[in-house]
C-alpha cells in the first residue's frame, strides 16, 4: 500500500483497541447513502511506472532558448540552492507556529525580510505572499486601509495585463475603482494625470509592461503632492542596479511589491513564484502575511518567531489585513539561499550582465530591416519590438527554430499587434543571440 | 563565528554602472547584501535546516494539517527540466506534456470530490476559499439576485473562512455548534433567508467529527436560495468515501498541500483547486486546461469563460505544485485513494483510544473520531496550572512536533491532533507513551513542562518581547 | 574566485600575521626552478556556462533501452534513495574515524553488514571494496592467507570476462597461479576438475558468464571434500530469490563476493559501484576492509566505530590485509537506503519481476527463425542468444533502433561469434520486449 | 520507537516462488530484511545523516585528507540521466558525451602534473598506488632489469604506501626522516642499488613540509636505476604551481577525492588517476580513453597497450567520480587551479602561527607550513595527562571535527591540521578561539577533556569492547 505502513496484524489489533471489528465501522457516523462512491481514476501505478510517464509527458515540452519575460525569468540558479531548500527539513516543515522547533524556518525568514528591505530600501518586508501580481492587489487593500477615504487606485495602463487582470479580479470584489493613468505612445512610460481624483495611491512600476524604465522621482513626487501612496512595482533583480524605491523622490515610495520568481525561482510553467511587499515601519500593522522578528528565550538565546499575528486571519479572523494563510514559505528559503549564494556582488553582476546582453540582443534586432523599436528610453532587459507582421505568428513560426522568442503585447490588450515584449538574461550567449537574429530574419522572409 | 549570515560578508570590487541608464534611475548607495563564500552560504543554511521539526525527521501530529508523507518521487518529477524550464508564455503546442498533466488532475480531482469542473489555479486555501465565495457571488449576482450579503460560518471555522468571505465583500454571520460537535440547526434557519448567499462547512468539521446532518443542512440552505461551499480543509477524513458533491455541496476548494501530500515548505506553497456542480462552471477562475476535439490541450481564456470571476495570479498557480499532487494521485490510484481516509481515520481513533486509556478527556467522548479529535486538558490545568501550551513545549524535547493548540476556540486548552495516514502503529505506540510520561510529569514536576522545551536550539521564546521590539530585519 | 572566500583585506590581515608580504613567499622553501609551471588549462567557467557545457556533454549520450548486463544492470533505485544520500552529511563526511562525530555513517555501514549478511547467509561483511570484480581479487588473496601453501585458486573458465581480467591484474602480481575449469559447452556450466591440484579456493559464480545457474550445492561439497574454500560470486538481487551461499551444500560457502551495483546505484558508465565480501566470523581477521561494530560509550549508550583496525593498513602498514583505505562509502550508503526502501519483500517482487520479463524476453527472441538459444538450464534475467551474424555487428545495428542489445560475448574471448549476452530488468515493459523482438527481427533481415 | 532499521518491519505476504526454478536453487529460508514504509526509511536515514559530521555542516581539518569543499554542481552535472544511466557496454558512439569528458580529464591532469600519460581507472588513492608500483615493476621487467625487489619508502609515508608496494610482490625498506623534516639522504643512498625498483615519496611530506632536495634525491635515484612514485596525497599544497613531473617523478597517483574536490562520502568512493612520464605509457591500466584521428572518442583496450599491467576493476574506473573531478576543474580552470595551493598553504601557515600564539607547539616551527602541519601536545601531557586524542574529542563539542591525530608517528602526542583553501579566515579564527580555550581547559580542568565530547549522539565510545565483543551485524 503506497505510503500507508499498516500490515494486517498491525491493523487487527489497532481495530481491536478501537472496538470494532472492520474498518468500514470507523465511518458508521457518517450516512450509509453518502459513502462508498466509485470514482473515475485510474489505477494506480509503481514508482517506477510514474516515472517513466511523467519524464515522458515531460519531454513532451519542447526546450526553447527563452527570449520571453513579461514578469518570468530565465535566470540560472546555483546548484546549492534547491539541494538545500529541498532538504527535508525546510520541504516538509509546517509553518512555524512552534518557534523552538522551527528555528531553521524562521532565521531564513528573516534573513529574507532583511535581504528585501536592503533591495527595496523599506524598513519592513512581510515574508511573503503568492505572487507579485496578487501582492500588488494586497499592497493595493492595504494602501486603502491606511488612507481610508475613496476606494480608488490611479493604474498606469502600460501596467503588465497579466497583473492588470489579477487587480481586476480581486480589487472588483471589494468594489474598489482602479483609475487607468494612460501611457505616453512616443516614450512608453507614464503620463501623469492632471489631478489624483481622490484615489489612495498609485501604483509605480519600474519596470513598466514595456521594459521602459520611468521617471520614478518625479511619480513619487507627484503622488505624494497630491496625497496618495507611491507604490513601487519593482524587479528584485534589477533593484542590485536601478534606485530603491525607498529612495525615489523626495520621501521614497511608500510600498515595494515584486515578482519574487527572478530570485532563484525555476519557471515550472507560471509558478509556484512568490510575491514580496515592503513597507515603512509606520504601516506595519496594516501589512498582509506572515512576519518574523528576533527575540530571546529564558536564558536571553537569541531566536526567532512569528510575529502581530493579531493581524492574521487565525487570530483577527474576519477583520483580518488579509485572508492569506500559507504562503510561499519554500520559494522564500530558496530565494534567501539565492540571494546568499550569488552576494550582493553577484546580484549586481547578474543584472549588469542581463542589461548587457539585452542592449545587444536589442541592436542585432534593431538592425534587421523591418524591425523597428518604438521606444528608445532606458531599460533593463526587456524591450519591445515592433514587427511588420502579427507579434503572436512571429513567435509561432520561431518556435520551429528552437526559440521561444517573446510575449505579443496585443493578445492581451497592449500596444499594437506587431509588438512583441522580448527579454535577454544571463543564460543567453551572444551565439544565442545571434541565432535569434537569423532565425527572425529567416521568419519575416517567409511569415 | 556567529549564526547569522551577515556575518560570512567578503568585500570583492564591484561591477560599473551601465552608462546607457541615467544616473539618477540608478541605486544611489551599494546593495548592502552580503557576500558569503558558496560553502558559507551551504554550511550555514544546512545547519539552519537540521534546527527544524518537519514529517522528514518527526512525528507532526498537527491537527487540521494534515502532516502526511511528501513523496520524495513527486518533487523528483516536479523539478525535471521538462518542467522546470518551462516559460508560462509558451505557446499550448510546445507545452503539450504540462497542459496533460494539468488536465488529468482536473479530471481526477472533479471524481473524487463529485464536482461537475475544477479550476486549479488558487494558489493556496485561503485563495481558493476567495474563489469559491466569489463565484457564489458572482453565481447570484448573473441570477439577478443581488440582495445575498450574508455568507454563514461557523463559530468553529478556519480563521480563513471568515476573512476571505469579507475580502469576497460578504457580511459573515457565525452560527454556533450544538455540544455534540454537530451544527446547531435551529440557529441556522434562523439567519437563513433572502439575504444570505451561502454557508462555508467543512465535513468533518474542525472539531474533528462528522456533521451527520449534512443533508439536511444542505436542503434546508438550498431552500433558502443559498449555497453551500466546502472547506477542503479536512478533505483527508474522506477521501476515496464520501464525495463533497454528493454530500450537497456546490463549490470547494481543495488543500493539495494537505490532502494530496504536497510539501508545506515551512509555509507554502500550496495549492487551493476549487470544484464546483455544473451550475457554478461559468464562474471558474482562469485558466483551466480543456482538451480540444482533436485531442490537443490548451489554457482558457475570457473568451471561453466570459462570466468567470477572473484571475488570481499572474500566471496559471502553482504549476509545480500541481505536478506533485498529480504525481501523487497517479501513485495512489483509485484503490490507494480509498485507502487514505480509512487509515486515516483508524490512526485517529486508535490513538484517541490509547491517549484515553492513560488517562486524556476527549472532548467528544461520545463521538467517533474522523482523521483528527481534540482532547482537552483542562483537569491538569485545574490540578496543577499546566495549560496545553506546556504540554505542546514538552512534547517538542522528545521529538515530535506539537499538535495544533487552542484550534478550536471553543474547546478550552486543547489539544488538536491529526496523526495522518503515513504514520505506523510503533510511532503512535511511541507517542502515547510520550504523553503518558507526560501526564505524569504534568502532576508530578509541573515545573519541568512549565520550563519546556529544555532540548532544542533555543528555550521558550519571549513573543512579547518580539512584537514590542519588532525587530523584523538585520540592521547595520 | 570560485570556492576560495578570502577577500583583499582579509589576505592582507592573513599574510601579515603570518610575517611576509607577498603570497608567493609562502613558497619560500619551494626551489624556484621547480615552481610557476605554464599549464595547458583551459579558462574556468562560471557555474553556469559549466552547466550548459556538461548538459550538452551528456545529450551525447544516447538514450537507449538497456538489455546489457553482464555485472551491471539498470533497475529502478526508488527517488528516496540518492535524495538522502546526497545530503551533505552523508555526502561530504570523511570515514568514520571519529566515531562521536560520525554515528550517522557508522550505523548506515553496521546496517549494510547486517543485510549483506542475510542476503548471503554469512556471518561477516566487511563496509565495501571498489567493485565485484576487485572484490574477487581479494576474496582469492584471502583465501590464499586462510589456507597457506600454494597459492593457486581455481577460476570456471566461463567467469565474466570482465572480472577474469581484473583476477589476471591483480593476483599475476603476486605470482597467483589461477587455473581455468573448463565449462560443459552443452549446458554452459561448469565442469568440474579431477583433482583440485592444490588450489586454494574455487570460484563459484551463481549466476555465471552465461547468465545459468550452476549447482551450486554439489560445486560447494565438491570443494570442500578436495580441501579448498568455496567462494561464492553473487548477484545480490538474486539472492532475494537464490540459495543464499550460507546454505549451499553440506557446510555452505566459505566466502560470498560481489558487485553491489544492483542495490540501487546507478549505471553511470561503469563506476563507481562497489564490492561487498562476507565470510564465516572464524575468517574475519583476514578480511581485508573496514568493519563496523556495535558497542557503548561510559553512560552505556549504544553506539557504532570502526573495529579490528589492527588489520588494515593504516595501522599495519606493509602486513595489512589489503592495501585499501578509502572504499565505496557513499554507494554503500545508497545501497542501505536502497534494500531498506525495497525491503526484503520489495527485493524479492523485484527480483522475481526481472526473472519473469526475462523469461518473456528469451521467449519472444527464441520465436525467431534464425536464433537459437544454446543454453537450456535454468537462469535468473540473463541469457545467451546465439546469432547467425556476428552479435556485435548486430548490437550495433540495433543501437538504430533506441535499443542496448547485450553484450557481445566473443568481443572478450568467450562463446561464440554470435553469441550475445541479453538481460531484462524490472525497467523494461511488455512494450519494450516486443520492440526488442521486432527490431531483431528487421536488423537479422539486413545485416 | 527504537533507532533501528530492523524496528520498522510490516509483514506483507511473499510473492510464490518462479516455477522454472529448480527448488533446490532456490532460497530455503525467507529473506529476513526488514519491510518499512517509505517514510519510516526515510525518517530514519535523514535522521542519521544529522549525527554525522561533514564539510557542509562542520569545519573538518582533518589533516592528509584535504576536506575541501565538494561542490554541488559537480554532483548536479554528474548524476545528469545521460551520464547516470549509461551502461558499461554501452558501443563508443552512443557515448561520445562520456568519452569526451573522461579524454578532457586525462589532458588536464597531464597538464597539471606535468606528466605525459594519464589513466583514470584505479578506483581510489590505494588502487592508485598499486596501479603505480606495478608499472614500476613492468617497467624494469620489461628492460630485463629483474632483480629489483625493493620498494623504498619513507617512515612517515601513508600506510597505503607499504600496503600497496607489497601486494605488487615487492619488499618494502622504510627510510628515516632527519629533525628538520627532509629525508636522511645518506639512509637513501646506503640503500639504493641494483635491487632498489624505486622510491615512494610525497612532497610536501606527511610532515607537512616540502622536501627541499627533491632533485638530489630524484637524481641519485634515476642513477641508481630506480624509479620515483609520487604519492598524490598532498598534491593539494602545490597544485598548480609545482608539477610532480617536473620534480623528477616517474609515476604518481592523484586523489581526484582530495585535491579535486570530489566527495568523500563517509569513505569512498575515491578515484585515484595515475600519470607516468613517457616511458611508463606503455604499461598504463586499462582503459583509458583516446581520440581518433577523426575526432571521435573511443575507450582503449589490450590491443593499444599490450605490455599494460592490466584492468583495475571490471569497468573504466569510478566514472561518476570522474565526471566531478571534471567539472571541479572545468570550473576553476587555469587561474583558478593556480589559487588552490596559495590559498592552501595561506590558510595553514595563518593558522599554524596563530596556534602558535596561543600557545601550542609547532613540530617544525623552523619550516614553512604546506597545506598542512603538524603540533605536538606532549607539554600538555607531561602538565596534566592531557593527550591529543582528548584534544580531539573535546573539540567535537564545540561542532569542529578533530585533525587527524597520531599520524605521523615520528611525532609524539601529534594533530594534523589541514584547513583547505576554502574556509574562511572567520573559521579560522573560530578554531583558534576555541583551540586556546580548549589549552586553558586542558591546564585548569582536565577532566572536562579526557571525558569529552559531552555534547554529541553519544559519549567516548568503548572501542576495546567493540573488538571483543565483535557485534557486526544485527542477529535476530
Amino acid at each position: 500500500m503506497p505510503y500507508i505502513p499498516h500490515d494486517a496484524a498491525e491493523t487487527a489489533a489497532m481495530l481491536a483497541a478501537v472496538g470494532i471489528q472492520r474498518l468500514d465501522q470507523l465511518f458508521d457516523e457518517i450516512p450509509a447513502a453518502l459513502q462508498a462512491a466509485d470514482m473515475a481514476l485510474p489505477e494506480g501505478l509503481s514508482e517506477m511506472a510514474l516515472q517513466r510517464e511523467l519524464e515522458h509527458r515531460a519531454l513532451d515540452n519542447a526546450p526553447l532558448r527563452c527570449f520571453a519575460g513579461a514578469g518570468a525569468y530565465a535566470h540560472h540558479i546555483p546548484a546549492i540552492v534547491w539541494d538545500i531548500a529541498s532538504r527535508g527539513e525546510f520541504y516538509s516543515a509546517y509553518t512555524p507556529y512552534q518557534p523552538e522547533a522551527s528555528q531553521g524556518t524562521l532565521q531564513v525568514l528573516y534573513e529574507y525580510q532583511s535581504f528585501i528591505t536592503r533591495l527595496t530600501g523599506l524598513e519592513v518586508s512581510n515574508a511573503s505572499l503568492y505572487d507579485g501580481a496578487s501582492g500588488l492587489a494586497e499592497a493595493c487593500l492595504m494602501a486603502l486601509r491606511i488612507q481610508g477615504g475613496e476606494p480608488a487606485i490611479l493604474v498606469p495602463e502600460h501596467l503588465l495585463p497579466s497583473w492588470r487582470r489579477v487587480l481586476d479580479s480581486m480589487l472588483g470584489l471589494q468594489r474598489i475603482r482602479l483609475r487607468s493613468v494612460p501611457y505616453d505612445p512616443d516614450t512608453g512610460t507614464l503620463r501623469l494625470p492632471g489631478d489624483a481624483g481622490g484615489a489612495a495611491a498609485l501604483i509605480i512600476p519600474q519596470i513598466n509592461g514595456f521594459g521602459v524604465l520611468e521617471a520614478v522621482d518625479a511619480l513619487t513626487d507627484w503622488a505624494h503632492a497630491h496625497g496618495l501612496l507611491a507604490i513601487a512595482v519593482v524587479n528584485p533583480l534589477a533593484l542590485a542596479l536601478l534606485k530603491a524605491p525607498g529612495e525615489w523622490g523626495a520621501r521614497g515610495a511608500d510600498m515595494a511589491v515584486g515578482e519574487g520568481q527572478p530570485l532563484g525561482i525555476p519557471l515550472t510553467g507560471g509558478g509556484p513564484y512568490f510575491g514580496f511587499l515592503a513597507c515603512r515601519k509606520a504601516h506595519v500593522r496594516q501589512l498582509p502575511g506572515r512576519l518574523v522578528a528576533k527575540t530571546v528565550d529564558g536564558q536571553g538565546r537569541e531566536g526567532f518567531c512569528l510575529t502581530l499575528q493579531a493581524r492574521e486571519q487565525h487570530i483577527r479572523r474576519g477583520k483580518a489585513t488579509s485572508n492569506i494563510c500559507t504562503n510561499q514559505g519554500l520559494m522564500v528559503t530558496a530565494a534567501t539561499i539565492h540571494m546568499a549564494a550569488l552576494g550582493g556582488h553577484g546580484l549586481r553582476r547578474t543584472a549588469l550582465t542581463c542589461h548587457q546582453r539585452a542592449s545587444r540582443l536589442r541592436k542585432h534586432l534593431a538592425a534587421l530591416p523591418e524591425v523597428r523599436l518604438p521606444y528608445a528610453g532606458p531599460f533593463f532587459h526587456e524591450f519591445v519590438l515592433r514587427l511588420p507582421r502579427p507579434a503572436s505568428a512571429v513567435r509561432d513560426a520561431l518556435l520551429g527554430h528552437g526559440i521561444l522568442a517573446g510575449v505579443p503585447l496585443a493578445d492581451s490588450g497592449l500596444g499594437e499587434a506587431g509588438d512583441l515584449l522580448v527579454c535577454a538574461t544571463e543564460l543567453l550567449e551572444e551565439a544565442d543571440l545571434r541565432a535569434y537574429r537569423d532565425a527572425l530574419a529567416a521568419v519575416l522572409e517567409t511569415v | 563565528m556567529s549564526d547569522s549570515i551577515f556575518d560570512h560578508d567578503h568585500h570583492f570590487p564591484a561591477a560599473d554602472d551601465p552608462a546607457d541608464i541615467p544616473a539618477h534611475l540608478l541605486r544611489q548607495t551599494p546593495l548592502d547584501l552580503p557576500n558569503p563564500a558558496e560553502l558559507e552560504v551551504l554550511r550555514h543554511y544546512t545547519r539552519l535546516s537540521q534546527k527544524n521539526f518537519s514529517i522528514d525527521t518527526q512525528f507532526y501530529p498537527l491537527g487540521s494539517c494534515t502532516m502526511k508523507y511528501n513523496p520524495r518521487i513527486a518533487h523528483a518529477m516536479a523539478v525535471l527540466p521538462g518542467f522546470a524550464r518551462l516559460h508560462p508564455d509558451t505557446p499550448a503546442p510546445a507545452m503539450q506534456g504540462l497542459l496533460r498533466v494539468l488536465w488529468e488532475l482536473q479530471e481526477w480531482l472533479a471524481a473524487v470530490t463529485g464536482m461537475a469542473a475544477v479550476s486549479l489555479t488558487p494558489a493556496a486555501g485561503a485563495q481558493g476559499e476567495l474563489a469559491g465565495v466569489a463565484m457564489i457571488r458572482a453565481y447570484h449576482a448573473a441570477r439577478g439576485d443581488q440582495g445575498r450579503r450574508k455568507m454563514l460560518i461557523p463559530t468553529a471555522a478556519h480563521g480563513t473562512n471568515p476573512a476571505s468571505a469579507r475580502m469576497a465583500g460578504f457580511e459573515v454571520v457565525e452560527i454556533p455548534s450544538l455540544a455534540d460537535g454537530d451544527l446547531d440547526m435551529e440557529a441556522l434557519d434562523r439567519h437563513l433567508g433572502a439575504d444570505v448567499a451561502g454557508i462555508m462547512l467543512t465535513n468533518p468539521s474542525t472539531l474533528g467529527v462528522f456533521e451527520r446532518r449534512i443533508a439536511e443542512i444542505a436542503g434546508h440552505v438550498h431552500a433558502a436560495g443559498g449555497l453551500l461551499y466546502y472547506d477542503g480543509a479536512n478533505l483527508n477524513a474522506i477521501l476515496g468515501r464520501v464525495q463533497p458533491g454528493r454530500m450537497g455541496f456546490d463549490v470547494m476548494h481543495l488543500n493539495l498541500h494537505k490532502t494530496f501530500a504536497t510539501p508545506h515548505g515551512g509555509g507554502g506553497p500550496g495549492a487551493g483547486a476549487v470544484a464546483v456542480q455544473e451550475r457554478l462552471r461559468p464562474f471558474l477562475p482562469l485558466p483551466t486546461v480543456t482538451r480540444e476535439a482533436e485531442g490537443a490541450w490548451r489554457w482558457t481564456s475570457e473568451a471561453d469563460l466570459p462570466r468567470s470571476i477572473g484571475r488570481l495570479s499572474a500566471h496559471g498557480g502553482n504549476i509545480g505544485v500541481l505536478l506533485r499532487a498529480h504525481a501523487y494521485l497517479r501513485r495512489l490510484g483509485r484503490a490507494g485513494v480509498g485507502r487514505v481516509s480509512v487509515y486515516a481515520a483508524l490512526n485517529a481513533n486508535y490513538l484517541l483510544k490509547e491517549l484515553q486509556r492513560v488517562g486524556y478527556q476527549a472532548a467528544f467522548p461520545e463521538r467517533r473520531a474522523s482523521h483528527e479529535f481534540i482532547l482537552g486538558v483542562s483537569d491538569l490545568q485545574q490540578a496543577t496550572g499546566i495549560r496545553a501550551l506546556d504540554v505542546a513545549k514538552r512534547l517538542l524535547d522528545f521529538g515530535i512536533h506539537a499538535p495544533t493548540i487552542y484550534f478550536p476556540q471553543l474547546v478550552p486548552e486543547c489539544l488538536l491532533i491529526e496523526p495522518t495516514e503515513t504514520e505506523s502503529k510503533a510511532t503512535l505506540d511511541r507517542f502515547v507513551a510520550v504523553m503518558a510520561r507526560i501526564r505524569q510529569e504534568a502532576l508530578e514536576q509541573p515545573e519541568l513542562l512549565r520550563a519546556a522545551p529544555h532540548h532544542l536550539p533555543v528555550g521558550r521564546l519571549d513573543e512579547a518581547l518580539a512584537a514590542r521590539r519588532l525587530d523584523v530585519a538585520a540592521v547595520r
